[in-house]
């Protein structure tokens, strides 16, 4: 078990370098995707570690998986219509925005 | 399990680790993402290994299936959106350092909490299990003591379905450069072996590992496949169609079983007593149902079109 | 006479239902919305009330006791939130409603109402929730309908909604680790059980770290609000509202949750002053930013980042001992602020239908159609900056004779500052309303007036919070859990 | 251990060759037609000798029945997709080595 205990630490790790010095949207979207991997790793692991085999993190992971597979569809829908305007967002990122929505 | 156990989870992890690297910092973002699909593939294994058959279903279907298809649909989408792949970067925050060194060291601490007794649940739901109307422990914790979580996750579902739609019309499917006789075959040959699979799933989840999400991600699996093998997106948003009523069917019967415990004087998500095992499978067809359907339309990326297939091209 | 219980489970049920039925019927969007919006607020207010005679209790789902099943526990600070989530949800659904179509860019105002319907319920099931997971399960449901309802606006504001939505992504993966170390440690999810049974040791510091990272990320405080002014910024008034005035509340209302529920014993002065500290600096450097800012809405918003900093005060000031004093002064400093800054993105949304553009310069002349917003503008104003005898103003008195009680000058310092910055940009953005304006191109259009009662009904919720003090301060005490 | 576990043991390590073969065409066959063929050596017999293989350790009917389902749809699905993926490089006007 120290072995998938270990994989799980290295990969949160993975996936939080992963997330901040991505410069590519898509590429944080992954890098989220193995933290949240690594999450589920330590879950699976605590139910293998109870002496009887627990379920509870079983149904939490499957739940889990859902969830996960629904905010990154969102935030792959979200990077498909913001390609086209990335570049010129990084204009006004900084201060005050121009004309605002109202 | 021995040394050939161990050696096969060192070789795993390893495995998994390096295609974990290969997915955030792979030079082409194509080899990225398949690096990252490979990476869900591997993972399902690891749940075999650690001895959680339903997850390993799931991960494969969801994991690396469905968002193994959203991501490619959405690389291409990008690729093709103006000729040459769009720089799409935004400035990496300064503190981009900062923040991995101090998870690294959250990440040695929780290593350093190793001694983790995990007392673990498994005794209490096994003596409840009997209550549960159902034999095997994960679809009970699922679907009866901890019902909540699974109506808000399909809830979850639904709303990024509907957020999806909000974003904007669906753009639509692209056209292969050489179309293959081959996929719109497989998609006919296979389309029924995937609905007979996901039944089989589903049947199964009441006493193995199934039940409504792995044969909800099968079925939704398959509709993808149909619409790579160019079939039309046969989803329709306008009001007075089926499918807006057969999107939110999961959501709705999990809210009506839950609101009917009450009405009945019980508490809250209470099943009438001796009727659990039939309602739950009720609610796992009906559930499974709306995962299919939700995957494939948050594959669609986009609100399909009120009507006909409108004929815009490219 | 019907069990109290019965009111929590309208409270989750009805906004879930009425997506789904607005999702499948969009014609009867608006007739739907406004009523269960009006059942969702009586029952909030009747739970409250029950609150206030019964005390707190708790339900368990399913009728499966706690290391199982879920529960929800029911108590002052939950029956406060509840009842602010529906009041500003009715008052953003009543604002949207009477909108001007064709103004606000809104994609497809069809599909804004089953995402906020979801948020309603989304918001609801978070404050009844006492497990953990079911927790996390809510605060995606909550991100993915923010998103959504951010990105309507369309243009910028999707690249804002995709910040956000990583921002909160990554900080609810941090608090699910921090909540998969505590199951590893004790085995329970749920809060009651967890107090009971939890030590100062390593793995649950860690944990509490974590899950205090997480939902600090989530609060947009100090270092870490980088996405909220462009979000709420851009975002459709009633969503801005919603999301600067109950969403952040939300994060905030979790971290009192686990830091005075089961991380209690953890509560050392050392963690405490880091908190504190984190509060100040929100309060100072949200108030300067919103000074410098040229926009009525972006100036808002930054005011959301530092008026949320006077909610984190509670740790350093409850950890030097008046406990019950902070606890009840913060929770109303939260709610009171909810209300009022509700109102001022009504009001300002108002406002920029009004004159067609958000710079400061531009709200000058006359405010025909606009008068009732700016009059809403001004009681909010003074609630946020705590003038008596408003909600802002007992909440921030709670909090500085809770300093006063044990030597806490700094941090009175800071409450005191804070009001002044506070006051410094309010005034700025009234004073606009004064200045001669340009003439405005062709007649102002005509706006509803449910545009500007909206945000005045806010408004003076917010300012007759105070009056409520006594039974705001009775309801608190009712079974609020806290430690000592 | 009993015929069959023997048998069974048989097939699969007769089917390991056919995967190592396969990795190696992969790493090293000059461009991606051949390659294709070389992952197919892989995919049909190697993987179906260890199907039938680990069907009659196991002894099940059911069992071995289930690995032979598999065995096919990865013959059908490995086919169809190195069909698509040669379409693909021909319409990118990979020119076959060596013509």
């Amino acid at each position: 078990m120290t072995v998938y205990l270990s994989l799980a630490g290295v990969l949160f790790l993975i996936g939080l370098h992963g997330f901040f010095t991505a410069r590519n949207l898509l590429r944080r979207l992954l890098a989220l995707n193995v933290l949240t991997t690594a999450v589920f790793l330590l879950f699976v692991v605590m139910a293998r570690l109870a002496d009887p085999l627990d379920p509870v993190p079983h149904a939490i992971v499957l739940t889990g998986i859902v969830v996960t597979v629904s905010t990154t569809a969102v935030a792959l829908a979200l990077v498909v219509r913001i390609a086209g305007r990335v570049r010129d967002d990084d204009a006004d990122a900084g201060g005050g925005s121009r004309g605002d929505a109202g | 399990m021995g040394t050939a156990g161990v050696m096969f989870d060192g070789l795993l992890a390893l495995a998994l680790v390096w295609l974990a690297w290969q997915a955030t910092r792979a030079a082409d973002l194509f080899h990225a993402v398949v690096s990252f699909i490979v990476f869900g593939l591997l993972m399902a294994l690891a749940w075999v290994r650690l001895e959680a058959p339903d997850i390993a279903l799931a991960e494969a279907a969801i994991g690396a299936g469905a968002t193994g298809a959203l991501l490619l649909s959405a690389l291409d989408r990008l690729a093709t959106r103006d000729g040459r792949r769009r720089a799409l970067y935004e400035p990496a925050t300064a503190w981009g350092f900062w923040i991995p060194a101090g998870g690294a060291l959250l990440g040695g601490l929780t290593l350093a909490a190793w001694q983790l007794p995990a007392p673990g649940l498994g005794d209490e739901v096994l003596a409840a299990l009997k209550l549960s109307g159902v034999d095997h422990p994960v679809t009970a914790v699922l679907l009866n003591f901890r019902a909540l979580d699974t109506l808000l996750e399909i809830g979850v579902l639904l709303l990024a379905a509907v957020t999806i739609w909000s974003l904007g019309p669906a753009p639509s499917p692209l056209v292969p450069a050489m179309p293959s006789p081959a996929l719109p075959a497989l998609g006919r040959l296979l389309f029924p072996v995937f609905v007979l699979v996901s039944g089989y799933l589903l049947w199964r989840g009441s006493h193995a590992p199934g039940g409504a999400f792995p044969a909800g991600a099968v079925l939704g699996a398959g509709a993808i496949l149909m619409l790579l093998a160019g079939a039309r997106p046969w989803i329709r948003s306008s009001e007075h169609g089926p499918w807006r009523w057969i999107l939110s069917l999961g959501l709705a019967m999990l809210l009506a079983a839950a609101v009917s415990g009450t009405l009945a004087g019980q508490a809250f998500f209470q099943y009438p007593p001796g009727t659990a095992g039939p309602l739950i499978l009720l609610l796992e067809v009906a559930a499974g149902l709306s995962i299919a359907l939700l995957l494939f339309a948050l594959y669609l990326r986009g609100e399909p079109c009120e009507h006909g297939y409108r004929e815009s091209g490219r | 006479m019907i069990p109290e219980t019965v009111g929590p489970v309208v409270l989750f049920s009805l906004p879930l239902a009425g997506a789904i039925v607005v999702f499948i019927r969009p014609r009867w969007s608006v007739p739907v919305t406004l009523a269960s919006g009006v059942i969702l607020l009586a029952t909030a207010l009747w739970v409250m009330f029950a609150v206030l005679q019964h005390g707190a209790w708790r339900q368990d789902i399913g009728g499966w006791p706690a290391p199982l099943g879920i529960g929800w526990n029911v108590d002052g600070l939950s029956a406060a939130l509840l009842l602010l989530n529906a009041s500003v949800g009715l008052a953003g659904a009543a604002f949207h409603a009477a909108r001007p179509p064709g103004r606000t860019p809104v994609r497809d105002p069809r599909f804004f109402w089953p995402l906020w319907l979801f948020l309603w319920g989304g918001l609801n099931a978070l404050f009844l929730a006492a497990d953990l997971f079911n927790v996390y399960v809510a605060l995606e449901f909550v991100s993915i309908a923010s998103v959504g309802l951010i990105g309507l606006a369309g243009g910028s504001a999707q690249a804002a909604a995709w910040r956000y939505l990583l921002a909160t992504l990554l900080g609810s993966t941090i608090y699910l680790l921090g909540v998969a170390l505590l199951y590893g440690r004790y085995a329970a999810l749920d809060l009651a059980l967890l107090v009971e049974s939890v030590e100062p040791d390593l793995v649950t510091a860690v944990a509490a770290a974590l899950m205090t990272l997480g939902l600090l990320l989530k609060a947009a405080v100090f270092p870490l609000h980088f996405w909220l002014p462009a979000a709420h910024g851009r975002a459709p008034p009633a969503v801005s509202a919603v999301l600067s005035a109950v969403v952040i509340a939300a994060a905030y209302y979790l971290l009192v949750r686990l830091w005075f529920g089961p991380f209690a014993p953890l509560l050392g002065t050392g963690v405490a002053t880091l908190l504190g500290l984190l509060g100040a600096a929100a309060v100072l450097w949200g108030g300067l930013q919103a000074l410098l800012q040229r926009h009525l809405k972006m100036l808002i918003a930054y005011s959301t980042v530092s008026q949320l900093g006077y909610g984190l005060l509670v740790f350093p000031l409850a950890a030097a001992g008046a406990v019950q004093q902070a606890w009840i002064g913060a929770v109303m400093l939260v709610v009171a602020h909810g209300l009022a800054k509700a109102a001022l993105f009504l009001a300002a949304g108002a406002i920029v239908l009004r004159h067609g553009i958000g710079r400061l310069e531009a709200l000058g002349g006359d405010q025909q159609g606009a008068v009732v917003a700016w009059v809403a503008f001004s009681i909010a104003s003074a609630s946020l900056v705590g003038l008596p005898p408003t909600g802002g103003f007992v909440g921030k008195w709670w909090l500085a004779q809770a300093a006063l009680a044990n030597g806490g000058y700094f941090w009175l310092a800071v409450l005191m500052l804070g009001t002044a910055f506070t006051a410094g940009y309010l005034w700025r953005a009234l004073q606009a309303a004064m200045r001669p304006g340009w003439e405005a191109e062709g007649d102002p259009p005509t706006l509803s007036p449910a545009l500007g009662l909206s945000a005045l009904a806010l408004a003076l919720g917010s300012a007759a919070l105070g009056l409520a003090a006594p039974i705001a301060a009775r309801l608190l005490d009712a079974g609020s859990g806290v430690v000592g | 251990m009993t015929a069959a576990q023997w048998i069974g043991g048989l097939l699969v390590f007769a089917g390991i060759p056919f995967f190592l073969l396969g990795t190696l065409g992969l790493l090293r066959f000059p461009d991606v037609y051949t390659r294709l063929h070389a992952l197919a050596k892989a995919d049909n017999v190697g993987l179906g000798l260890v199907c039938i293989g680990l069907g009659i350790q196991s002894g099940s009917v059911a069992l071995l029945l289930k690995l032979m389902l598999i065995w096919v749809l990865m013959l059908i699905a490995s086919a169809t997709a190195a069909g698509l993926i040669a379409r693909t490089a021909l319409a990118r006007g990979l020119r076959p080595w060596g013509t």
